[in-house]
């Protein structure tokens, strides 16, 4: 099994499986009470330098409340897995980004990304690295299952392939050539939730993105929760856990907490609020003029919601409320 | 809603305004068959398969990115993750088992878009100018990369001018067919995949069977064959019969606006 | 990454992840109403020769009315997929079977299986392979994700492994020795699920085993269901769905279809017609007499069950109607 | 039920009869330390288990091979994937997640049996005889090999005699130490894992830290160590001190016929 071609990018993060295993090991499996303020689970779980990475993709189910509460600790020099839009875009407005693992880093309808553009093309983050978006997700795999590659047959003959950390082998049992990705192993994973318990057994509805394969891929993970919930609720519909409390070392209950994005069910995304950051992006000062706003002019996500409005998050509920309405009533 | 679909395109009597974007949605619908599977990015591509549903294929089965398969599109998602992307689907699963599913063989059609195009379909949505000092740096690959390799045929869809359509693209995000015939598979990309359609505001353009080089299969409504020559930064092959798509209908347009994107979020 | 060794046993089912893409391109993906019977289904999917999988095992949601009606085709020559029970046991007392990729086929508490003992140490099993339970649901795995293999670190260093089709090679990030395991892709199989409706959509309750996998590892798939329901089940509850319709091409209606096994808050396993096959297995007569009354003695599955009697089905019903009381009210 | 958990094992006054199952089950009981994970087979591990949540380790965090985790064991299940194997559990999922989660380091006991052990630990549950010519063909893996390869230590509960405790099994099904130190590391294995102890009825043994090679470390209660011997049929270390194993309390025997096993399907 020869290896044809080998991606010049850095491996920002080499998959130790041995390690990783180590680390597992010595997590607590008792039934501890995880619950704790953003805050806490930032300055607990966080340091300058690590390698974080969040799920699913900024304006959907998306820890907004932890990544404010990142940026308002100061905590920089962040190595991060860039699937991501209004998450990431608020840390590399503020320059906390040094490494990226890039696959998808925009606004989606609202076009590039202006904090990706100046930082990127500044050289302040000092090292990006190519993947597609399922190869992003199928490393957060490989981590899961514990093993140091993954073989897919996306990237291949292109210039994707040529600026990540891939490797391209020849198939021992097809003989044809094929993509190894690396384990990708999150020192932090954040993941927003529908619902957790106080030990940090969490539910999910709707899509589940990649929260199986990504905390499964976390040395150390936080989760932020719509609504904590009793233990009961799990061990009545056990097939319903997608993250079982013993990958867990925080749990943040967080209404809103995805806050300007969407959480199915329960609240639509802000359109005004999106719109006013895509604005404020645009230029280094506005969007700093943003994060004082936002982030530096209150001290926790609790100030946050106040300042959006009880009327306005009343709103976004009342209209995810319709639409749960019309899934069920054709 | 059933007396609204049609599965032929008649066009109207009397003369419609429409704008550009209007009409790529309009000629991207037409591309997709009832019962088939396209994998759906936001966008053009969604309000496509939209009004396809509409119209055309009610059964169209979309699948989305991150979950969603089989979707019925009421309202328009602005995230490939929102909820209109698995809004009475019969699955919301996750990215993995997606493109998992695309990477078994299971997705005919997918869309795509890029800032620079070369005449195999190669695509590039990751840097204008060199990588390591680059220009412009774009979001990159997401979800493109995946679906130009295991969508069974992809259809780009793009504003056509000289800057866009290159001999080279700067960077390879995602394969066409890559330095020509049989470079796929010795890529170990699976065997007949491959770039199928480009849709533009100018025209619709194929693929050459042998030489996989980009052909002018159509204009779009009024556009003169010099006006795509034009707007093209690389020898374009022709086929024997350059057809003129027919302009949006009445039907499709009052769809589209009154329908598909009711808030005008992209009309 | 050179291959350090390459497992002796027989590579039953060679892992052509292109002729798989080309077979499901070609699979309808229209709403189409797939419900028939088991007779009808067993003689349009099944041939001589295929090499099928059953999930989840034995006498857990397992698709014994299809098994029994695959014995009754006379339907021969399987090449199987050997995590088995009561299921597999069956098609062994038959002689139906003619290789296998075997991990586990015994009787759990009731020890070794006789009928695979006769089978294999005849030699009328003209192939048996090695594996162990997770390589077997990891080749499924593999042929999901639709590549040719997948890495573990399972089956290292032993005979099941020399006794195998696996490879190990060195693993070009970490240098260490892996695991290969090649995709395993089905000819047909076969799942036994709590519901699904009249396309195909399925939902399982409880643990899934390897429904997931196997059903996309499947060339052609025959679900049974305790019941079908409306597609608005699916269509409400999307992220319910473990099988989506378009993987599917039969869907049996096959209330007690896992009997004499249990299924999970419906009915639980019927021991005395366990022990009665235990009894039986012992001697090839006593097998085939029991083969000649329950399968070749009853026409279809509705006449097994009245063999069986209504009151004993009510009687399994009501015990797992008590165990999923006790598991909401502790 | 609080009142009946226990931490400490208290010798009974007086001599409580026993059979062989009910000792076997009570030495491994014992072994299995509260908050801490332990994969479970069906038959023996399953009813320790069981005792050991009810007796010490009312946290012990059971993980079944086909999904459950965290189940509260009130019922025996006689199949790995039955109900009760996921009863009141924390998570319900599958095979291929459990037996990843092990191979992410996160499962720290695994219990097996075979129908032989060699001195160092590795385990045959395939066949006796030669393998193309078998005498006997025995069930296979399973899940044992998978257990071996991933479990930090894995606990082996056996019948003692010279048939099952032989210098070479007759064919390797689940990993011990293989052929001694530095194999397992050396066969790609995971670093630090492997056999920690073998249950039987006569004794309880471990492993020589250097050599990997078994050691007795206590005999059953009333069990002289000369019959361990004369039921090993190779060379066995034996540590400085052999303890006695303290007999079953009558505690944990109550339990045991009380509430673990009240329909005597095992014992």
């Amino acid at each position: 099994m020869e290896v044809i071609q080998s991606g010049i990018g850095e491996l920002i993060q080499p998959p130790d499986v041995n390690a990783f295993r180590e680390w597992n090991r010595a997590k607590p499996k008792a039934l501890i009470d995880k619950r704790m303020t953003e805050a806490e689970a930032v300055s607990r779980f966080i340091r300058d330098g690590d390698y974080i990475g969040t799920e699913l993709y900024g304006t959907v189910r998306c820890p907004m409340s932890l990544i404010n509460e990142i940026v308002r600790q100061g905590i920089t020099d962040l190595r991060v897995a860039g699937q991501g839009v209004f998450e990431l875009d608020m840390l590399l407005a503020d320059g906390r980004v040094k490494a990226l693992d890039v696959t998808y880093i925009g606004l989606e309808v609202y076009g590039v990304s202006n904090c990706l553009r100046r930082e990127v093309e500044s050289g302040r983050v000092e090292t990006c690295v190519e993947w597609s978006n399922a190869a992003i997700a199928w490393r957060f795999k490989a981590a899961a299952m514990g093993v140091p590659f993954i073989p897919v047959r996306s990237m291949l003959g292109t210039d994707t392939l040529k600026y990540s950390a891939a490797k391209v082998v020849k198939c021992p049992y097809t003989g044809d050539p094929i993509c190894l990705l690396p384990a990708l192993i999150l020192d932090v994973g954040l993941i927003h939730v529908h619902r957790a318990d106080i030990y940090g057994n969490a539910q999910i509805d709707g899509i589940s993105g990649f929260a199986a394969e990504m905390a499964r891929a976390s040395k150390r993970l936080i989760i932020s929760a719509e609504e904590v919930v009793s233990n009961e609720e799990f061990r009545c519909h056990p097939d319903r856990t997608i993250i079982p409390y013993y990958l867990v070392d925080a749990v943040v209950e967080a209404p809103f907490g995805s806050h300007p994005g969407e959480m199915c069910y329960v609240y639509v995304r802000d359109e005004a609020q999106i719109r006013e950051w895509v604005e404020a992006s645009k230029e280094i000062e506005t969007a700093q003029a943003y994060l004082d706003k936002y982030i530096y002019g209150v001290s926790n996500h609790q100030e946050y919601l106040e300042m959006i409005g009880q009327e306005q998050l009343d709103n976004l509920n009342r209209m995810a409320k319709r639409e749960t309405d019309e899934r069920t009533t054709p | 809603m059933k007396e609204q679909r049609h599965s032929d395109f008649q066009t109207p009597p009397g003369t419609l305004t429409y704008n550009p974007t209007e009409l790529l949605i309009c000629t991207a619908a037409r591309l997709m068959p009832d019962n088939t599977t396209a994998f759906i990015g936001t966008g053009i591509p969604m309000l496509a398969a939209s009004l396809a549903q509409k119209m055309h294929a009610p059964n169209l089965v979309t699948v989305f990115e991150f979950g969603g398969t089989g979707a019925i599109l009421e309202k328009l998602p602005l995230a490939v993750g929102g909820e209109c992307t698995f809004h009475r689907a019969v699955a919301a699963s996750g990215i993995c088992d997606i493109v998992e599913t695309a990477q078994r063989g299971f997705i005919e059609y997918g869309f795509l878009g890029g800032a620079q195009i070369d005449p195999y379909g190669n695509l590039n949505s990751t840097v204008i100018g060199d990588y390591c000092q680059p220009k412009v740096r774009l979001p990159g690959s997401g979800g493109a990369n995946d679906v130009g390799s295991h969508c069974w045929q992809t259809i780009a869809i793009m504003r056509q001018d000289k800057r866009r359509f290159v001999e080279k693209v700067d960077f390879v995000t995602t394969p066409g067919y890559l330095s020509g015939p049989g470079a796929r598979e010795a890529a170990g990309l699976p065997p007949g995949t491959g770039p199928y359609r480009v849709v533009t505001n100018l025209a619709v353009l194929g693929y050459h069977a042998e030489s996989k080089r980009m052909v002018l299969l159509a204009t779009q409504p009024g556009i003169p064959i010099e006006q795509v020559f034009a707007n093209t930064g690389f020898e374009l092959l022709v086929a024997e019969v350059v057809e003129e798509n027919s302009p949006p209908t009445a039907k499709e347009l009052q769809i589209l606006r009154e329908e598909v994107d009711r808030d005008h979020l992209y009309i």
